[in-house]
């Protein structure tokens, strides 16, 4: 039999499936890094259940010779940790997919012979080393090998990962993931598979990082020193970081008792001074958007990192979605501008979270990051991320006895002083309030101050994101998406290999950049992907320019796109 | 009149004529010019209600808030510069009803700050419903039979959660009262003071007489420190306790245990993000 | 000098205006009662202040020969308690406008001849009857003086009124109305007034009631028994009525601790087969809204009053706006149809209401009934309410052993059962579930579940209540309207009279009504009049019709419309 | 094995193998079925947790609602229809933090449910945060120092605000605790149980030998109709009490002061709308 070749193109993609509580998350922490600094350029994705032991979850990890950022369908190499784990993608198994794993242990009732399976116990390897929880670790030690990663290497970095466990546990470990690698080694030796990859240099110094990490760094260097939260997947990704880099930066990180202290308590953290955020998902966020009304009339700055999950209600807590893109548009009662940002790489998370505090605190209103399950939990190697050139920009001013908290201004934007910063006195009010921040019911005045607020508008409108155009300037069919849908559109586009086709991608939705009109009509054929029931985005368009999206490709199970998916749907209606 | 540090001149305050809370805000106008803290450095964080109308009539900085939602604003106000004072502000139905999740966690969290709590035993804004702390019986245009839930007892609440310091005053006695709020403000921690306060409009039950009749000063000789006792006063039926009823000095406050302000006293605003340092926490992604 | 004639055209506004705690509201209360059971149409709306005492607040109450239900600016009478109540409506003073009271009260600087002042010192005859306290009685007795009101009628009338009171009260209030009443009586046989307006018989046996009546009304008509909600102005009202007649009813009525409680509450009261309504306004909805998204995942039903005032925040609490639309349109997370009803009628909101339950419980949805404070706040008669027609249909079924909460069926709607009622078990769940309502991780179900839930929206689409026509078929120009400035509207077309204008008036903005884009269309102009500072009406039109109405007539002080506002806005763009 | 009543057969149950959520289940199952209740007349409302996922696994009627709302929707549904046997279910999270409010409200309320609590000292769902109840210096990855907040003493709340029935088991113990929700469902008003519950997962300190070690049954003399010495029990340090601390009698329940049950016991879903009635009142309007 010739060998199993994976990767024709350079790219595979290796999917591990297990229980919750069997360590495939500890797998993709040391595969990752470790095949990145081996050389090869790693994407990594994961779905799981909401349930901390049991049930099944997969990791997709693309290792690759150049570089991808997206998740695909395609399964190269399959390593379920048990039959229930190759139930759970059974659906994804196609002829070519090589499954690594004990046949007995896989297919105790036979049938192996139906799939390209090779026969590694991993099981049984574990329970010599030590039992079942060593698992994990073999598997590690298999795709290792697969890679050629070198040996010494793997055993360092088994070492220093499991540094924290006794000795012998670190022993153990050592032991699992060295038999895994042989057998990886055996089996390519014994002409069973062939990996067609390479290792480049330039990606070993390569940050890698998930979503959850790139907010948490915008954060820290859009300044925020102040983050309360209470905890609800998929946010609580950024308030860890923040907590476990919160004594270096000097972040005052507080779990409040519930949604609605943490985002009171982010408006009292800006009027005194501070940069503050709250980290929610869309159960939670609903419960502050009384908050956000305040937020509105006091015109006290706020950002709001939301990590949407599919609802309503609970929902699927552990899965993803674009569906709160209407509750962050509207909420909070009365009229008031805002700002909505939708990251689609790592970069756009650094770059505009750190936006998100200096324009929050400019305009004095809420800024919202919109990120959603699929966006915190995915990883990718990068070159760089310059935070060099980064400033954080404090409107604040120093106060004297004149000062008026709404003094009314040209623009509607009042000079920001807090308290115990000048000689002044600041008043903010929940009511109307006059100049002073103190409550009137002069209705004269109620018609100045709203118009004041909503004059906001048109600054921020000429302060906003361009979307971002992929492809020629001259598209005759025209994709549109926002937020964390970037890359999988973008390699779509690559697959499909059509330059009448080309992507626009919207970083912020709101205010929705001028040129937006413009872009949609220039194209014959025009289709919004995004990942909700009923086309937010495409309605938000709508409502804005009047324009008419002719397509609008939906998903809502839970799951991102995968790259296929996309060339699939819109190759539908090209 | 000679204008205080803290009056802010003729002003029309929205308050009932005869309303208890103008003694109410004499009392703090009073404590807070003898504590020579000057109107800059004190924030008054307020939800909505008619007390917490209160800081509009203080020469200070407000942050009049959300109905319920003082008390977060004013922790995270002291957290982000704890070299300010400041004191949230609101009404039975604010602090108990709407807020009554904050009114628990914050004893647990323990912010220097002292929460003032006029109760008047209803909700005097809406115009006269039952609030948390209206009695069996009270008979309102909701409550058309009266009030049927158990009165809620802060008091004992704030000392079964060990509460750092636990007073109750009574707004027709604006010389004690203005000494509790003093001591409140001075004391390190989460200074809770009740106050008992008529309301002329919409409490013809618990008014400035019953209360002078059902309230009394604790003894020279209570010890506050004692927790047993402290409950067992609180909890008790007969006249409710005015005076500073329950002190635990042993409690360290949030603050304190913020790690920004372990070294450097510094509020938040004054710093700088140290872009070196973040440099290194991206580069420290290139390696595992 | 001749008599002041009021009312040519047997319409007459008398404006009373006075502190909070000066009794305007009790003037008000006798006023319409007495006027309408003496024959004239009345329609009676305030304005007031946030605050128990003091400030300055005013009522109109017109009387008329003919049916009126709308404010206008004109003040034909005006009552004012002090100087302050004076200043307070002083731009609002005409050269016609009669002021009624004691000139040297009033002007106390002198001035009063710049005005048509007619002196009746009414606190000094208050003063003489036994103190200031009584000058609302002194005023009512006055203004039913002027209306040629029986004597003996207002006698037994005021001595009913005060029933409650003590003898020595009830007596004072007796005399101060009857000084009042010569007083007036003198004036006009003194010849320095005459009203020109006349009683009709056939109104004296009308329904006088408000928009919290009617909707507390339509409520028990539609079965409501279980109201939980925490006061808020202007919803509270609603709580009070529901709770005045709840011995008689049979209703639950509960404040709960916080506007989350009162919504979970509302929620477990339907599940367990109880009609429940829950009456707020938008910063307590704000609260309400993650269960909002829990009922619309669980499909329980729930009736929401939303009576809407200005915001963000706590904004003017007494005030009204029309500016929780889109609040209410997007409420909780996730996505999942509703209703939205807005009365713009007082039958409206008997009938919608009864509706809501109905639909709520039908299609197991949320349904709104957005009002305002105005709408809470003003009466007129009417000549009857007919509730003999209507039914409340409980969409509830026995259950038996296999019975399923969320059975898949062909119109997404499962039947409804509830705890204890039949064999079966009811479970619902506010995670992704099966059939059964238990938690469910399975995307595929996952899909089946949103579809079923989004596919009782086009139930909801054919059961939508039309918007009414007022005025020609063949019009050139067309406005627009919802909820309560039907009557100002309607009012401002009549006094415009020309009939190449006719009004759209919508009862149910979501689903919006499918004509309503041809009604749109056939319109040469159109325009949305809207209580709100961005059109938010406008806006949901031009989501869901593309249509860009023409005009956008907003208003956001805090007060309703006026009859001659209407007609002025109206006519620069016609 | 053989199936209880309450046994929902062969279905997949998502806590951690050794979770003490377990025995509650067990001990939840045998009380239900001692009591004789039968699964059409049981509603067991949750939140959002581990904990609150228990309904799931017991066969009756459900309504898993919102994190920290189980307490009100199980309010209305008693409140709805009296007949019912009503509990609410979830975590220390769900019910003290998110749910406070609902909480201490309840508890003055009174209606005639039973709350269940479990606590393991932790967020065990959301992956080990502080919960409310977690101990002083508790480290978690958003706690990176160490909790800071004092403990929530929930046993101690509720005796403050003279709760009708409060208790404390423990999961170790499945028969004692069978007993104390028997006698917690058969008490009319509102019954809380807490039940110290080890999470294998993510709470390494207070484990099923802490739990052991540091909890015991109250004495067989212990009257827990002696409010002062309950509290005293409550709040002393030590091992924590366990068992029936305290029961008040005396009040009477939510239901027993709703207007639409004080001559008719029918449960609401069965009653018509009189329209008559209806008439006359849209007549009243006729006249003043
Ligand atoms: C979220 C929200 N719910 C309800 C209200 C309406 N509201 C304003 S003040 C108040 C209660 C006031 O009672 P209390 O706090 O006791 O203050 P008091 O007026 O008696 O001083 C209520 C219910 C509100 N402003 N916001
Ligand atoms: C409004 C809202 N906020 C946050 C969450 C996320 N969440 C789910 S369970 C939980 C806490 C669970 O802790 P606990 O109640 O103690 O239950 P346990 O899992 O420990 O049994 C949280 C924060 C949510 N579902 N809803
Ligand atoms: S209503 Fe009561 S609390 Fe409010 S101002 Fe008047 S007297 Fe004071
Ligand atoms: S995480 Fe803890 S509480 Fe949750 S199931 Fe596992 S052991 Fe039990
Ligand atoms: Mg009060
Ligand atoms: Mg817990």
């Amino acid at each position: 039999m010739p060998p199993a070749v994976v990767g024709k193109n350079g790219d595979i993609s290796v999917v591990l499936c297990g229980e919750a509580g069997q360590g495939i998350q500890t797998v993709e922490q040391i595969l990752t890094q470790l095949l990145k600094s081996s050389g090869y350029s790693i994407f990594g994705t994961k779905e799981y259940m909401s349930r901390v032991r049991g049930g099944s979850n997969s990791t997709q990890i693309r290792v690759s010779s150049h570089r991808v950022c997206s998740p695909v369908d395609r399964i190269d190499i399959l390593i379920p940790f048990d039959t229930k784990a190759l139930e759970h993608v059974r659906g994804r198994i196609r002829a070519d997919t090589v499954i690594i794993g004990g046949k007995k242990e896989l297919f105790p009732a036979g049938g192996a012979d139906h799939f390209n399976c090779i026969d590694i116990p991993l099981s049984e390897i574990a329970s010599q080393v030590g039992g079942a929880m060593y698992m994990n670790t073999v598997g590690s030690g298999v795709i290792a090998g697969l890679f050629s990663v070198d040996r010494q290497r793997l055993d360092d970095f088994v070492a220093a990962f499991f540094g924290d466990s006794s000795e012998s546990v670190i022993e153990k470990n050592r032991d699992a993931a060295a038999r895994g690698y042989d057998a990886a080694i055996k089996i390519i030796e014994d002409g069973r598979i062939r990996l067609d990859v390479s290792a480049n240099p330039e990606v070993e110094n390569d940050i890698l990082m998930n979503g959850a990490d790139a907010v948490g760094i915008g954060a820290i260097a859009g300044g925020c020193d102040f983050v309360a939260s209470y905890p609800m997947s998929p946010s609580t990704a950024v308030l860890v970081f923040l907590a476990f880099h919160g004594d270096e930066f000097g972040i005052v990180v507080e779990q409040a008792e519930d949604e609605i202290a943490a985002m009171n308590m982010t408006l009292g953290a800006w009027y005194a001074g501070a940069r503050a955020l709250v980290t929610t998902s869309g159960g939670g966020f609903a419960l502050m958007e009384e908050a956000v009304g305040l937020a509105g009339m006091i015109e006290t700055p706020a950002v709001i990192h939301l990590a949407q999950r599919p609802g309503p209600a609970t929902g699927l807590p552990t899965r993803t979605e674009q569906g709160d893109l209407q509750l962050a548009m509207y909420s909070g009662h009365g009229e008031f501008p805002r700002i909505i940002l939708t990251p689609g790489s790592l970069e756009d998370a650094v770059y505009l979270t750190h936006r998100a505090f200096n324009r929050a605190d400019k305009y004095q209103v809420t800024a919202f990051i919109l990120t959603d399950q699929y966006f915190m939990d995915s990883y990718y190697n990068l070159p760089s991320v310059d935070v060099s050139g980064l400033r954080t920009v404090r409107h604040i001013v120093e106060t004297d006895e004149t000062y008026q908290r709404y003094f009314l201004s040209e623009d509607g934007i009042s000079p920001r002083g807090i308290p115990g910063f000048g000689t002044g006195l600041v008043a903010v009010d929940s009511d109307e309030h006059d100049e002073n921040g103190h409550i009137t019911e002069d209705l004269d005045l109620r018609i100045a101050m709203v118009d004041k607020r909503l004059k906001k508008s048109a600054a921020l409108e000429n302060d906003t994101v361009p979307p971002e155009l992929i492809g020629k300037d001259d598209y005759s069919i025209l994709a549109v998406g926002w937020g964390s849908t970037y890359h999988v559109i973008k390699e779509a586009l690559t697959v499909i290999g059509r330059d009448d086709i080309s992507f626009l991608h919207f970083k912020q939705v709101c205010p929705l950049h001028r040129s937006t009109v413009e872009y949609l009509k220039r194209a014959r054929v025009t289709a919004v992907v995004e990942g909700n029931a009923t086309g937010q985005f495409a309605n938000l368009i709508k409502l804005r320019t009047g324009f008419d999206v002719h397509h609008r490709i939906l998903k809502y199970n839970g799951l991102q796109y995968t790259v296929e998916e996309v060339v699939g749907r819109l190759s539908k209606i090209i | 009149m000679k204008q205080g540090p803290f009056d802010r001149g003729a002003i029309d305050i929205a308050w009932c004529p005869g309303c208890g809370n103008f003694a109410i805000l004499n009392a703090l106008k009073a404590a807070l010019t003898q504590l020579g803290i000057s109107p800059e450095q004190i924030v008054i964080a307020s939800g909505i209600g008619q007390a917490a109308k209160m800081p509009h009539y203080v020469r200070t900085n407000v942050f009049n808030g959300l109905h319920g939602r003082a008390i977060p604003a004013a922790t995270a106000i002291k957290a982000a510069n704890p070299g300010l004072t400041v004191i949230a502000e609101g009404g039975d139905g604010d602090m108990y009803g709407e807020g009554g999740n904050h009114f628990i966690h914050a004893i647990r969290r323990n912010p220097d700050i002292t929460a003032i709590i006029h109760n008047n035993m209803v909700y005097g804004l809406t115009k006269g419903q039952a609030s948390p702390t209206s009695s069996l019986g009270f008979k309102t245009p909701v409550q058309v039979g009266g009030v049927t839930e158990e009165p809620f007892n802060a008091m004992a609440v704030a000392i079964a959660l060990n509460a750092s310091f636990v007073a109750r005053a009574f707004a027709g006695d604006v010389d004690q009262t203005r000494d509790i709020i003093k001591a409140a403000i001075s004391h390190r921690g989460f200074s809770i003071v009740e106050i008992l306060q008529p309301c002329v409009s919409f409490n013809k039950v618990n008014t400035f007489q019953w209360f002078k009749e059902n309230s009394g000063y604790v003894e020279d000789s209570y010890d506050p420190s004692d927790r047993s006792a402290a409950f067992n006063r609180a909890a008790e039926g007969g006249k409710m306790a005015l005076g500073i009823c329950y002190v635990n000095s042993e409690r360290s406050c949030f603050e304190e245990t913020l790690s920004p302000y372990s070294e450097d006293s510094t509020p938040l605003f004054k710093r700088d993000v140290d872009m070196a340092k973040l440099a290194r926490l991206v580069d420290s992604k290139r390696q595992a």
